[in-house]
Order: C-alpha cells, then structure tokens, then sequence
C-alpha cells in the first residue's frame, strides 16, 4: 500500500520536475538576501551562517508542503483513498516522505554550499548537512500534522505558518547551535543526538495525529 | 456475483448549519437493489451520502450493515464512491489515474485498455487528465466502475456533465450491477431508466431547527 | 448510575443553570483569595535579601505562569474528552480555555520581563524556558486562529481539540527547561519531594495566590463557556427564551 | 468602478478577519526565528535588526499574496470580473491596493515593535517603518506580475517566489541601508528618495505589464 | 427589449493539444435566437465558446457583430458567460455575490429579493454560498440572468445540477430572454425544451490534426 502511495508521489513529481527545483531556488534566494539585507561582510556572514541556512531550510520545506496536500484535497483524491480503505495516518506518512525526499534530501545537499557561499567555517560545512539530515524528519512531519488541520480552508497557507513555525522552533535551536559548535570545533553529537530523538519521537507519534486531523478537514 | 449483504440506515438526523435537513430517515439497501435518493437542490441528498461514508457524523442515528459487524471497515472494503471531485489527477494519464486506485484496491490484473474503450476514451489512454474535457474526465472516474469489483456503488449524479449515449450507457452499467448481485445508491436529478427494482427514498426537506 | 453527572455536565442546558449558581460563590472565594494572597504578599511579607521590594512581582508571575500552563492541559483534556466521549460540552469548555490562557500567559510573560529588567538587565532573552512560554502562547493563538478559520462547528471543535492535544508536548518542555539548559531562569523552588527552597513567610503569600488564581480561573472561565453556549445553540428554543428575559 | 471592486476585498477580508492578523503572525514568528537560530546576544541582534526585519516583511508580504488571487481565479471570479468589462490592470491595481492595505499595512505598524524586540537602535525605529511604508508599494505591484503570470498553476507559490524575489533586492538593499544609517545616527534621506521614487515608477508601469499577464493566465 | 444585433462567425478552426477541434466552423445569432451548440463528451464545446470570450485564440476565422464595429468591446458590454466556474464566492453571501456583479454591471437599483426568490433561494438571501448545496450554489448565479440586463447569455451547461423544476424554469427563462429580442447561445447534454425557434449547431468532431 505505501508503496502505491509513494509510486503516485513520485510520478506526479516526475510530471512536474520544475517543482524539485523550486524550493532549492527558494532556499538559495532568501538566504542570498542576507548578505544583502544584513552585510556582505564575510566574518558577520559567518556568524549568522547556521542559523540563516535553517531559518531558510525550514521556510523553504513548510512553504513547498502547501502543494503536497491541497491538490489531492481539492480534486477529491484524498477522499478517495481513505474510502479506498488507506488509512488517514498512512495517507499522511507518505506525504511526509514525499515531502522529505523531494524538498529536503535535495537542500540537505545544497546546504553545504549555501555554508560555503556565506563563509561558514570550513569545520562547519558538514554539520550543516548532518544536522538538517537529522532535523528534517521531524520537521516534515510536524508540518504534516499543522498541513492536514489546515488543508480544507482556503488560504489555509499562511496559518499553517503560524500553527507549526512554534513548534520548529526547538529543532532550530539544537541544529543552529550544532552547527555553531561544530564551526567553532567543538562536539556537537549532543545536538545530534537530540535531533535524532526528536525526528524518531515525531515518527512514532505524529502519523496518529496527522491522521485524525485529516479525518477531520475531509469531513467538512 | 458478490456475497449478499443488506445495509440499513435507523433513525437518520442531521442539522447543518441552522437547517434540520432530515429526521427519522430509514433505508435499507441490499444485494441487488437501486436506491434512488431524490429531492429538489439542498434537500440534503449529497449530505446524506456524506453521512453513509463517514465524513459527516449523523446528529442522531447509525448505520449497519447485516452478514458483517463493523460498518465502516466493510464500506471502505466493499464501496465505490464518485461524488462532484472524483479524486481524478490533472497531471497523471488517464491509464496512470486509474491504474492508482485499482492497486489501492489491490485488483489483479486490471484490463485498463478495454475499460478506457468502453467510456469511450479509447485512444486517449495516454493523455492527461487535464487535456481532457469536462464530461471525458467524469468518464475517467466512471471507469472505475469498470475496473474495481465492488458490491456497493455510491453515486452522486453520475449523469452530469456525461452526453446522451454516455447517460444511457451508464444506466446500463447500473442495470448490470444490480444483475451481479451488487448494489447502487444514487441521486441524479436526470431521469434514470432502468429496467430493474428501484426504491425511492425522497428527502422532503424539514425546514430550520 | 455512576455516571450520570458527567452526561448531566454534557447537557449545555444544565451547565448553564447550574453554573449561574455557582458563579457566586466563585467570585466570592477567588476575590477573598487573591486579596489575602496580595495583601499579605505586598505588605506584610518581609522583602527579599537579595532583590528588595523587586521581589514582590513573584506574587503575580509565579502563579500566572502556573496556571498559562494549568489552562493549557485543561484545554486539552477537555479537547481530548470531546473526541473521545463526543460530549459538545467538552468542546465548548476547551474552546473557552484559550482566550483566558492566552491573558495568562501574556501576564507571565510580561511581569517576567519587568522583573528581568532589574534582575537579567534586559527584558528579554532567549532563554529556554522564556522561549518555551512564548511559544505557548502562539499555541493558544493558534488554537483560536484555527477554531475560528474552520467555518463547520463540528470539524472545527475536532481540529481545534487536535491542535491543543498535540501541543501538551510544550508544556513538560517549559517546566523542565530550567533543568535540561543552564539557563538565567530561576530553577523550580517549589518541589513536593525536597523541602522547599524559599522562607515560609514568602511560601504562605504565594501559596495563597497560586491557589487563588486558579479558583479565579475557574470563575471567570465560567462565563466565557456561558457565552459559547449561548451563541452554539444560538438557534435553541431555550437560549431564545434565557436572551429574551434578560 | 475601482471603488466596487476595493469593496468587494475590503468585504471578502472582513469575513475573515483572522487573515488579516496571520501574516503579522507570520513575520512576527520568522523575526523571532532568527535569534533563536542566529544568536540572542543583544549587540549582534541589533546588527542583524535592521535586513532581518525588511527580509521578513518581504516574505510575509509575498506569501500572503497568494490567496489573493488564487480564489478569484479557482471561483471563476477573475473571468467573470474581465467578461464583465473590468480592465484587467484595474483588477490588478485593486488587488495590489488591497494587499498593501490588509498585509503591508500591519506589518508597518508593528515593525517597530519587532525593531525593539531585536534590540535595535532607537533611532533606527522610526526608520523601520518609514523605509517600510515607502517600499512596500513597490513590492505589492511587483509581486502583482508575478502573481498574474502564475495563478493558473496549481503550486504557483514557489515559483512566485522565484520571480518575484530578485527584483525585491535592490528595495531590500535600499531599505535595509536606510534603517542601518538611522541606527547609526546618520542621514537617510537618499534612501528613502529611491524607495519612494521606485514606488512611483512600479504603481504607474506594473498595473499594466500585470494585467497583459493577467489576461494571458485567464486564457488557458 | 435589446436593440437588434448580429453576431457572425467565419471559418473558425480550432486545435488543442493535438487534436483539431472544428474547422470551417460558421454561424449567426441575432436577437431573438437562440443557438444551441451540440457535440458528444470531447467534442469542443466549451472550447468555443472560450474562443467567443476571447479566452482562447482560433487558429483560423474571427467574430464580428454587425451594428458594432469592434466586437470584444460589445462582448463585453453585452454578454454575461456561465460556464463550469461561476465566479460564485463562497465567502460572501448570496446577496451579496450578486450585488457585486450588479454593480460592476452599472445596473441601476437592482432588485435582489425578487431574483433570489425567483430562482428558489428565498430566504437564504444572508447566507454564505459556501453553505449551499451544489445546485444551490449555480442558482445564485443564475440570479444574475434577472438582474444584468445583457442582450447576449452564454450558457455552458446550465442545467447541471439543477433539479426538475430548475431546469424548467430556466428553460422558461430562455424564451423569456428570446421573446425580449435577446440571444441565447446554450450547450446542454440534457434535453432544452424551448418553445421558440432553435437554430442547432453540431460539433461532430473532425479528429487528429
Ligand atoms: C519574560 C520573562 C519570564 C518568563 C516568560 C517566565 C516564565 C516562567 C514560567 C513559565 C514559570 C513556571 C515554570 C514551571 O512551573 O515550571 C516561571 C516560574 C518562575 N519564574 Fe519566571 N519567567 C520570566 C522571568 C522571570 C524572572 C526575571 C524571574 C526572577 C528573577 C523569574 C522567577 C520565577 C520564579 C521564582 C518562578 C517559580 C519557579 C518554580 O517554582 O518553578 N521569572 N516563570
Ligand atoms: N486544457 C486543454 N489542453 C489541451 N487540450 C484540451 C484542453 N481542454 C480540452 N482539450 C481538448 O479539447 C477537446 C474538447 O474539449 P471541450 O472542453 O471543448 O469539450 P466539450 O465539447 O465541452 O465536452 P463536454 O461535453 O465534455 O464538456 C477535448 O477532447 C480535449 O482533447
Ligand atoms: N458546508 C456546509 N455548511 C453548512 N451547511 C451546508 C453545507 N453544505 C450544505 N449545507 C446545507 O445543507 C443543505 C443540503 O445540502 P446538500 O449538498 O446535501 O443538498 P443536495 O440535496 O445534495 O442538493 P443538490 O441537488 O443541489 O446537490 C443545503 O441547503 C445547505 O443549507
Ligand atoms: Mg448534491
Ligand atoms: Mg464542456
């Protein structure tokens, strides 16, 4: 069953490989407006690397969930599968796969550039990668919880921000400051580890959640 | 020939809004049988519909179905249901579209080609749904019907937006259906001719609460 | 049956009527409380060694912080008792909930930052525990943002009951903050299995509060379910009849 | 005619009036975000202060834009509004307006707020909001092409988002240089020449590039 | 009653995707017609009337209108198109939706009650068209039929969803328009029974380019 599900993800991403692209682009522009907004001075680009890279990871993931979603709600598919017998959190669990491979695997991999291009210790760069391959997770699918709340309102874009940005905010200060330790030398697997322990605890338990809520927006 | 079965609704209530739609609302379906839910526009037939497959819960009353215990892991194992959206991607093929659903529904070797024929799409398998016009993306999801084995169909009007052989050809199928010891739910306010046992159910409207 | 006061609670009707007894007496026992506790704990209370008359905003923020938390799981349970059990009336009192435990949380957060100015020399700092408040209250925020998007009652009540059950994560992540991150915040100092850290002359005055302030909760949390009801079943024969004697 | 169609968003806005709260929910949340990720020192938060606070403005005002159009066109409105004999530039204008009011309009108000809140310099305060009121014209009718070229996409938001935000750089570096002078006590006149003049120029050429686009997207 | 008009179409060609629509495709309407366009599912119905707004270019042929000269600036003075989409928002309430359009229109002191009535609505006048059934919901925008007085209505399906007696009264409504030296240009899959004279155009379909 998952894998039908995740097959339909990836074909409906293959019709439309520009969508990869876009939340790369995105990633790349914002964090470019800092040196411009703030200082292209390289050490104070430094210092703000970290957590210019995840403030900018973070907005480009939740922003490309809208599209994950609303489409299959607004032309009924999503019905569709739960009356096809899927189950509502398994419905979700693959979006927030789909999600994680097509829109956070590839700016896990841009990352170390965007460290680069804003001067980020070189000690840094892989931290910055590791991190967020260990942050996203939970992040996805945090997002997939605030994403099936919000799916059957209109313009339900913006509230998701404002349901799930809270939320992020403790895996943006483990990766941050994991990726600052790591530029300054120093350990940063406590900060790992708790990312990783966030990303299992969201696995386990926000499918269930995700699940009812979704239940809930296709029964209006 | 699917196994028997008799669904049966007791004691229906629902309020939407500040609108009593129904009250005391009976039915039974069973193997074989049409159900024809007719009203004027907002009696309440979609909301009904929407009550029987669970994503309206009923103010008062339930539903049951009769070899089985638990109604709603039998619906979504034994029902097709096509509604105003009918779950039809824009950006996947008219074979992709349907060929998803039958793997959900775990069908084995589904013979997509002469389904696709048969609503009158032959050559256009390859196509996007979205290069397709109004009635031929209905007649995607109307394949389904072809394709899946069900016992029980749910259809919202199913004849909208379809042209005159399209109509008649879907009363035909519903026919065939109801012969195959299945059951269908519909509304439709164009006229069904069917040349098999139908019962009404007509919702009158209550008025406010 | 043992039960039936809690399907009795479920009837908006008789919450309603009952609840305009209770009111009273509510009133009554949080008004004497929170005199006591702010007499006491502005006047008599001797001040701190450490941080003089400053001290004395510990009156207010302990028990406002306490009880933004206490709200929040009343919030969510009640919440998780509608989906559970599908009572209306647990729905309305979690939607209740949020407005008061939003003032709740804001009260903390603002005289913690006016007691941090002379403490930390700052207002504000992005502390754990600070953090963690805040973030709560954009919880509650939500919570009503959400309640008040969805225009269907019912989903409404689901999905806001949800949101709130799925933000009980922040609140264990509040309280021990403090000890999971050196932080400037002041560690617990009430603890039920150690013998307090604080004097008894202070403990009695903010023992007073915190209690008073949840009976104030309550009290005033009493209303704002009467109101929902009201405009829930806006439509009833008998919320028709209760507006128009008024 | 123009006054009918203000209206209508001014009426469409007030039944919701949540919306109008959540982009300021939005920015507030992201301004937050860059402390928790960047560093909540006070000295380097006021460095920050001044391109944080315009980048923040500029996405929260992007995002929002989004529902702006998307509904009218889902609905059929758009069309209808055009068969209707409505110039497609007044369309456009009046959304613009309205997005300016209803989104760029708070955020102006509160910047201050977040100028304190990220330890600014006061004498950069006023120029938050100033830089603020005179740019964000220029953004909204920007945004405004963007957006025309790209409703009929369903997932439109990200590539929006690529248009839109290389021709808000030189408004973000204007801006941010504006607020970055007053910080440090210096004159800020010439900056808010360019943004007022910029303004100037985008409300009397981008109705009308906007509604050719507007045109264009009606006619899949 | 409208002042007299003649809209001529010459030699229209149309390809989608890969398909040629129609070809040497000609008709008229004047006031006091009404032209029904028929076709099966696909066969380019919508498609030209999309390219009679001017939504889509023809490959071939243009529109002209006889008083007139520029014939997009009299479309869109004089026509009022209802297609799949409405334009109804579901944010504002039934009166209101109308009285945007009405006012957009020009339309001096319209009269919303007696339209809303008219078209079955009484009584929801306040109510958000969110909150309305499907037929309900194209009801409201049928409203504006009795409020813009507009020579041209350019009908794409308009009985969908419609129940019986909806669908009578707007075929009442059609020779009502007709009888005002109006014109109707109309494309229907459900039977239109008019009492006035019916010029029929059939889209048959030509096929791959
Ligand atoms: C904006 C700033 C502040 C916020 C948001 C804040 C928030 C909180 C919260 C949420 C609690 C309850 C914690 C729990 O029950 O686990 C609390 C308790 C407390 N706060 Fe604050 N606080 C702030 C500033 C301060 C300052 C400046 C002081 C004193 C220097 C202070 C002293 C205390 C004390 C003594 C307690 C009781 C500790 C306990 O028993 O757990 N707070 N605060
Ligand atoms: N967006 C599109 N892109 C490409 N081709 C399209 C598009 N829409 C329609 N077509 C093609 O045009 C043909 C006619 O579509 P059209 O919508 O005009 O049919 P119709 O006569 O209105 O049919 P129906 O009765 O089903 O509404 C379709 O069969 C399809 O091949
Ligand atoms: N989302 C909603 N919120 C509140 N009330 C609704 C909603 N949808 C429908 N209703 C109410 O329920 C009534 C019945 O709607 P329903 O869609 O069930 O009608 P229907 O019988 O299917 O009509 P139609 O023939 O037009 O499809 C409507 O008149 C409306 O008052
Ligand atoms: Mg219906
Ligand atoms: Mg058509």
């Amino acid at each position: 069953m998952f894998r039908v599900l995740l097959l339909r993800e990836i074909r409906l991403m293959a019709r439309r490989k520009s969508e990869l692209v876009n939340p790369l682009m995105f990633f790349l522009i914002v964090a470019m407006l800092f040196p411009f907004g703030v200082s292209p001075e390289p050490t104070i680009l430094a210092q703000l690397a970290p957590g210019v890279i995840w403030v900018c990871a973070l907005l480009a993931l939740m922003l490309s969930l809208d599209g994950f979603y609303r489409d299959d709600f607004d032309d009924g598919s999503l019905r569709q599968m739960v009356m096809s017998g899927v189950a509502p959190a398994l419905i979700v669990l693959t979006k927030a796969v789909a999600n994680w491979l097509f829109t956070a695997l590839p700016l896990i991999i841009v990352s170390p550039l965007i460290g680069v291009m804003l001067n980020l210790h070189p000690s840094g760069i892989a931290a910055v990668a590791l991190t967020l391959l260990l942050g996203t997770p939970a992040m996805c699918l945090i997002a997939a919880i605030g994403m099936s709340l919000t799916v059957g309102l209109r313009r339900g874009g913006i509230l998701l921000a404002l349901l799930v940005l809270p939320l992020y905010i403790p895996i943006l200060i483990f990766g941050a400051m994991g990726v600052n330790a790591a530029a300054m030398g120093q350990s940063y697997s406590g900060q790992l580890l708790f990312l990783a322990a966030m990303s299992v605890f969201t696995v386990s338990l926000a499918p269930w959640a995700a699940g009812a809520a979704l239940k809930v927006s296709l029964g209006e | 020939m699917y196994s028997r079965f008799t669904i049966t609704a007791q004691d229906l209530a629902l309020i939407r809004g500040d609108r009593l739609l129904f009250k005391h609302c009976n039915f039974t379906v069973s193997s074989g049988q049409v159900l024809y839910i007719k009203g004027a526009n907002g009696a309440g037939k979609t909301s009904l519909l929407n009550t029987l497959t669970g994503f309206i819960e009923p103010d008062n009353g339930a539903f049951s179905v009769s070899p089985e215990n638990h109604f709603h892991t039998w619906l979504t194992r034994n029902t097709l249901y096509l509604g105003h959206h009918t779950g039809i991607k824009s950006a996947l093929t008219v074979t992709e579209n349907l060929a998803f659903y039958a793997h959900l529904r775990g069908v084995t070797k589904p013979d997509f080609t002469s389904a696709i024929a048969a609503v009158g799409l032959a050559g256009f398998d390859e196509q996007l749904a979205a290069h397709l016009s109004q009635g031929q993306k209905r007649r995607i999801a109307l394949a389904r019907l072809l394709i899946e084995p069900v016992a029980l169909w749910i259809l919202d009007e199913p004849l909208v937006a379809l042209d005159v052989d399209g109509q008649a050809w879907l009363c035909g199928l519903i026919e065939q259906q109801v012969n195959n010891g299945g059951a269908v739910i519909v509304t439709s306010h164009q006229p069904l001719t069917l040349n098999c046992t139908v019962s009404e159910l007509e919702l009158a409207g209550v008025g406010n609460v | 049956m043992a039960w039936t006061w809690f399907f009795r609670l479920g009837s908006p009707k008789w919450f309603y009527q009952m609840s305009l007894k209770w009111q009273p007496w509510l009133w009554f026992f949080a008004g004497s409380g929170l005199g006591i506790g702010l007499i006491w704990g502005l006047w008599i209370a001797p001040p701190d060694y450490y941080q003089g008359e400053l001290q004395r905003i510990m009156y207010i923020h302990v028990p406002a912080a306490y009880l933004s938390m206490f709200v929040y799981v009343v919030m969510a349970v009640s919440g998780a008792i509608g989906i559970i059990w599908r009572m209306k009336m647990a729905y309305t009192v979690s939607m209740s909930c949020s407005p008061i435990g939003a003032a709740f949380t804001f009260l903390a957060l603002i005289t913690g930052s006016l007691w941090g100015k002379p403490t930390w020399g700052t207002y504000w700092v992005f502390d754990a525990r600070l953090t963690a408040e805040l973030v709560l209250l954009f919880l509650y925020f939500g919570h009503m943002a959400l309640f008040n998007a969805i225009s269907d009652l019912k989903s409404a009540d689901k999905a806001a009951a949800i949101l709130a059950i799925v933000g009980v994560v922040n609140i264990p992540i509040i309280h021990f903050s403090v000890e999971w991150w050196n932080s400037l915040h002041q560690p617990a100092s009430l603890s039920k299995l150690e013998k307090p850290s604080i004097d008894s002359s202070m403990l009695w005055p903010l023992l007073i509060m915190i209690v008073s302030f949840k009976v104030f909760f309550v009290a005033v949390l009493l209303p704002f379910i009467r109101n929902h009801i009201l405009w829930r079943d806006r439509d009833a024969q008998w919320v028709k009849q209760e507006v128009e004697s008024k």
